[in-house]
């Protein structure tokens, strides 16, 4: 498992208030997927991935090796939309039979194909450079600026708190019922892992027991407030991240306008 | 000045399966001294903690702060709890935010005061416990023993009079027990608190705590300064405890060796001096055998 | 010649990624066109403010309830990321709805749900936030409303326990596949055959690997609540104050 | 026989975050005896052990089992598994199972014994670790101390020929320590197992272990006897480690208090036995001074 989080605390862009990489981030997966457009979406690709490995120093193969990750969705999906059946074979580019039809791919599937994946890619450059660049907890003041309601924030906090604990615990239950043979075989394997499964969830009761304890002698009284730092920002420095996005939005326009929107 | 800013008379209680946790207890905290509550594991120091912080009450018995007994009207809780602070055992179950500074926060905002004063408090409270440097580091990337100092810190910002630690030195190496130690020494004597220990670690009690408990079954058996409490072998051998190492050979050396000690010694220093003492003592016998006999 | 050796370069595609899909049924960043991010998301919203409402009123009869909700979102978290073992020796994952629903509870899995794919996109880059509201959709709010939905009935008609997890498990897991088929066919809809060729096209190809992987969760899911039935009672009793509400 | 049942030759290990925990590491495991690796947190000391027993492969290095280097095929480690078996630190995480009797049979049952042969290794295992009286309680209403005892009882049951300890003795109350480091020495000798220990627990090492490897940054800085380790004071200190206190205290006595002994101590007895020679030497040299004097 890759655990993003982590690098986002080394980035060199942490320190840049997280509502500006959240609506940069935003607006820009909002144009990459309004435009439908492949030359707009490698824009997006290459102006996150500059950011993410320029500007915050996220190191390129990572950046590469995490933008692997969805690829197997991502080749799934796209071939299911490009494949189609018919009675009809002319209609394809190529095709086979099978089943007692043809299964081929046709030019516009073929074309909705490669536009879904460029569309996907740099959609998905977008999610990674917030990720690589805003801890969990930056995002969470940034959601309580826009009003989330507050449970939900708490939840949010609690939640990626505690699945760190929780991991660690999995993992040492896991390395401890390896090293006693527990997923030498499929059947043992159930067994360890039905087992790991319900000490973890016994575990995590407890857990939330001793926290509920500890909090409540920190003074708790239902509300779980603290003093967040506040990022100090200026509104025009919110100029950049929504020109760029502006001027991706009029290449998109032009696209559309020139090229009848085939590209 | 009251003498004991906590005391506890008589406690007994009972979880709801039935552990009779507390049988009878009383104890008095000294103001402005560390003591220690020393016993075996499940003598029930934790929930003898959680009573002085009023989280758990006493089925009878009544806890005394400041002389007046505990009030546990919400209000009461809350003024209580913000004098008596507790650090539990294992961090992870005391840290709730990814953030370190958040986390520290926590309790001084729970007493209402301005922005200003928390941040002021919180900066203080991570200076106190040395880990400014960990203020933008997220929690789960800390070592256990930052993570404790961040759970101390969390407590030391909301300024109490008692700081009640439950096992501060557990799974700390011995460098980490000893860095932790003096810093508690540092923030109680630099602060005024009456800081409060519970521990098994016999060997920390001589050198860092003023006055000790002994602890078994939910009574205190034994008490004193630990020089008289570890004067006293046979005791905390019946409840399972044991002296500590230096102190149990001065006690082989001076009852089995005859090493004619005129006092105990539990800490390197003590018995340093003590050994020393007597080695001076042995040379002048010495000397005064050779005199005696050159006179003659 | 070719046609055959397109044939077979894509069985060998096929047979390679289908195992590792279980994760990657969370439909991906970027991959629905904005319209249905946005309805999908507008279809999740009222069902996250019942949830939250709910949730609000447990925690305020039971302070303690919010730390346990705030494990029970962590622990479907961790759940999600242990690795399946399987026959074929290559790795899947749990979903956890079933498990979780039956625990914790519909309304409160629908938030926690939400959590749980918010982080699974940051943290993990699986699913993403675009495609946030459609993902919930299924996972959060269709799987555990059928997977509750099998569990009560089952036991109302004092059907065995065992049973009653197995189906609530096995059929959460299944629905939210068939759930996100609809939504992935619903948005590409075949150019021969439309809505219904699209969805035979997606619900094919996911049922490979879905059907074993149901019943894996099933299985997996009976043995833990038996476990958990065995030393954790007075947990178990505890939640009912999560699981009644529903 | 072989003299290194198992050995790890310069070993490194990188963990995914970019930690380097293992750097160059060497060490043999002598056959028969057991073998302590002190360290303070974060040495490297548990990628160490999970190394030994092939859960993490090293990057570089090699380790060997009799004298054969490990074989990480999927039937190489279940055998590797059988003969060396990790009790972890936390038994919390080891124990998982419903009852004590399920829970000490987990391993057995997975190297597929049959039934009679698994009832009759967990039946042994109980007796050994003297716990068979817990047979048929649930694991979570034991205390700290028995549950450590069922960890090692379900390590046992497989029958190993090395059995590696992580922090055996962290949690323990005084008793508590004793009393497992005694089973472990019982075991030891009666099965002539191989034992190893990582502890930070410098006092223990003395009184139980027959040789001592230093860990530092993840590698071995010192190693020998326990003896010989802690007559190099300089060393231990120079990576935050210290003598046992019984060995700080005999070296304080004899470089600054002008305490003539010829040797060192780190246990009781040893400094009891040193003191008490020296005592009876200077007995000895007033009566010789007398005879002396008497003499003229």
């Amino acid at each position: 498992m890759t655990n993003i989080d982590k690098y986002a605390y080394s980035s060199k862009l942490k320190h840049t208030a997280p509502l500006k990489k959240l609506i940069f981030a935003m607006l820009a997966l909002a144009v990459c997927l309004w435009a439908d457009s492949v030359p707009v979406s490698v824009l997006v690709l290459f102006i996150m991935g500059w950011c993410t490995v320029y500007k915050g120093g996220t190191p390129v193969a990572l950046f590469i090796k995490l933008m692997l990750v969805p690829v197997t969705f991502l080749i799934i999906g796209v071939l299911t939309i490009a494949i189609n059946a018919s009675g009809n074979k002319d209609i394809f580019l190529f095709s086979i039979a099978a089943f007692g039809t043809h299964l081929g791919v046709s030019q516009s599937g073929m074309q909705q194909a490669a536009l879904l994946f460029f569309k996907s890619t740099g959609a998905v450059s977008c999610l990674y450079f917030l990720s690589l660049s805003t801890p969990i907890v930056d995002l969470l003041a940034v959601l309580r600026r826009l009003k989330v309601p507050k449970m939900m924030i708490e939840l949010m906090g609690l939640i990626y708190r505690l699945i760190f604990v929780l991991l660690e615990t999995a993992d040492t239950i896991y390395t401890a019922q390896s090293s006693r043979l527990g997923y030498a075989n499929l059947i043992s394997a159930y067994r360890s892992l039905a087992v790991l499964a319900s000490s973890l969830f016994i575990r995590a009761y407890k857990r939330s027991d001793e926290l509920y304890t500890a909090l409540e002698s920190r003074g708790y009284d239902g509300e779980l407030s603290v003093l967040e730092e506040p990022f100090e920002t200026h509104w025009t420095e919110y100029i950049p991240p929504v020109t760029i996005n502006l001027v991706l939005v009029f290449i998109a326009l032009l696209l559309k306008r020139y090229t009848g929107g085939v590209l | 000045m009251i003498e004991n800013i906590l005391e506890a008379r008589n406690l007994y209680y009972t979880y709801n399966d039935g552990t009779q946790a507390l049988k009878g207890l009383t104890l008095g905290i000294k103001q402005g001294k560390t003591t220690a509550v020393l016993g075996g594991n499940g003598a029930g120091k934790s929930t003898l903690f959680l009573s002085l912080n009023g989280i758990l009450k006493p089925v009878t018995g009544e806890v005394f702060f400041k002389g007046l007994p505990l009030d546990y009207s919400r209000k009461g809780l809350k003024n209580l709890r913000k004098s008596v602070g507790i650090v539990f055992q294992d961090p992870d179950s005391q840290l709730f935010s990814a953030s370190v500074f958040q986390d520290i926060s926590f309790g001084a905002v729970n007493i209402k005061l301005n922005k200003e004063e928390v941040r002021k408090r919180v900066n203080m409270a991570m200076e106190q416990t040395g880990i400014t440097h960990l203020k933008d580091k997220p929690t789960h990337c800390l070592s256990f023993g930052q993570k404790r100092r961040v759970a101390i810190a969390g407590v030391l910002a909301m300024e109490p009079e008692v700081l009640v630690l439950d096992e501060p030195t557990a799974g700390l190496d011995p460098i980490g027990v000893s860095e932790i130690m003096k810093l508690l020494r540092e923030i109680q004597q630099e602060l005024g608190l009456s800081v409060v220990i519970a521990t098994h670690d016999i060997d920390i009690i001589p050198l860092y705590c003023d006055y000790t408990y002994v602890m078994n079954q939910g009574k205190i058996v034994l008490s004193g300064t630990p020089k008289e409490v570890f004067g006293q072998p046979g005791g905390l051998r019946k409840v399972n405890l044991r002296l500590p190492r230096i102190g149990h050979l001065i006690e082989i050396l001076k009852d089995k060796d005859g090493f004619a000690f005129n006092d105990t010694a539990n800490t390197i220093s003590e018995a340093r001096r003590l050994l020393r003492d007597w080695k001076t003592s042995q040379d002048k016998s010495a000397e005064g055998v050779l005199k005696h006999v050159r006179r003659n | 010649m070719l046609k055959k050796r397109i044939w077979i370069l894509s069985l060998i595609v096929m047979f390679t990624l289908l195992p590792r899909t279980a994760f990657a049924m969370h439909i991906m960043e970027g991959f629905l066109p904005p319209g249905w991010c946005i309805s999908w998301g507008v279809l999740t919203i009222p069902f996250i403010i019942l949830g939250l409402f709910s949730i609000q009123k447990t925690v305020n009869e039971h302070p303690r309830t919010k730390m346990l909700l705030a494990m029970a979102g962590a622990f479907v978290f961790v759940l999600s990321a242990l690795k399946l073992p399987s026959v074929t020796g290559s790795c899947s994952h749990l979903t956890g709805i079933g498990l979780g629903t039956i625990l914790f509870g519909p309304t409160a899995m629908t938030v926690l749900g939400l959590i749980v794919l918010l982080f699974q996109a940051l943290l993990l880059a699986h699913g993403g936030i675009a495609t946030l509201g459609a993902n919930t959709f299924s996972m959060a709010v269709v799987g555990p409303i059928l997977a509750f939905a099998t569990y009560k009935i089952i036991k109302q008609a004092k059907g065995p326990q065992g049973l009653a997890v197995f189906l609530a498990a096995a059929l959460g897991d299944l629905m939210t596949y068939v759930m996100t088929s609809i939504q992935l066919a619903l948005a590409f809809p075949a150019e021969t055959g439309g809505f219904m060729a699209s969805l035979a096209k997606f619900m094919g190809i996911f049922a490979v690997t879905q059907i074993p992987l149901a019943i894996s969760e099933g299985i997996l899911t009976v043995l833990v609540f038996n476990a958990i039935a065995a030393y954790g009672k007075d947990e178990l009793q505890d939640l009912k104050i999560l699981s009644k509400e529903a």
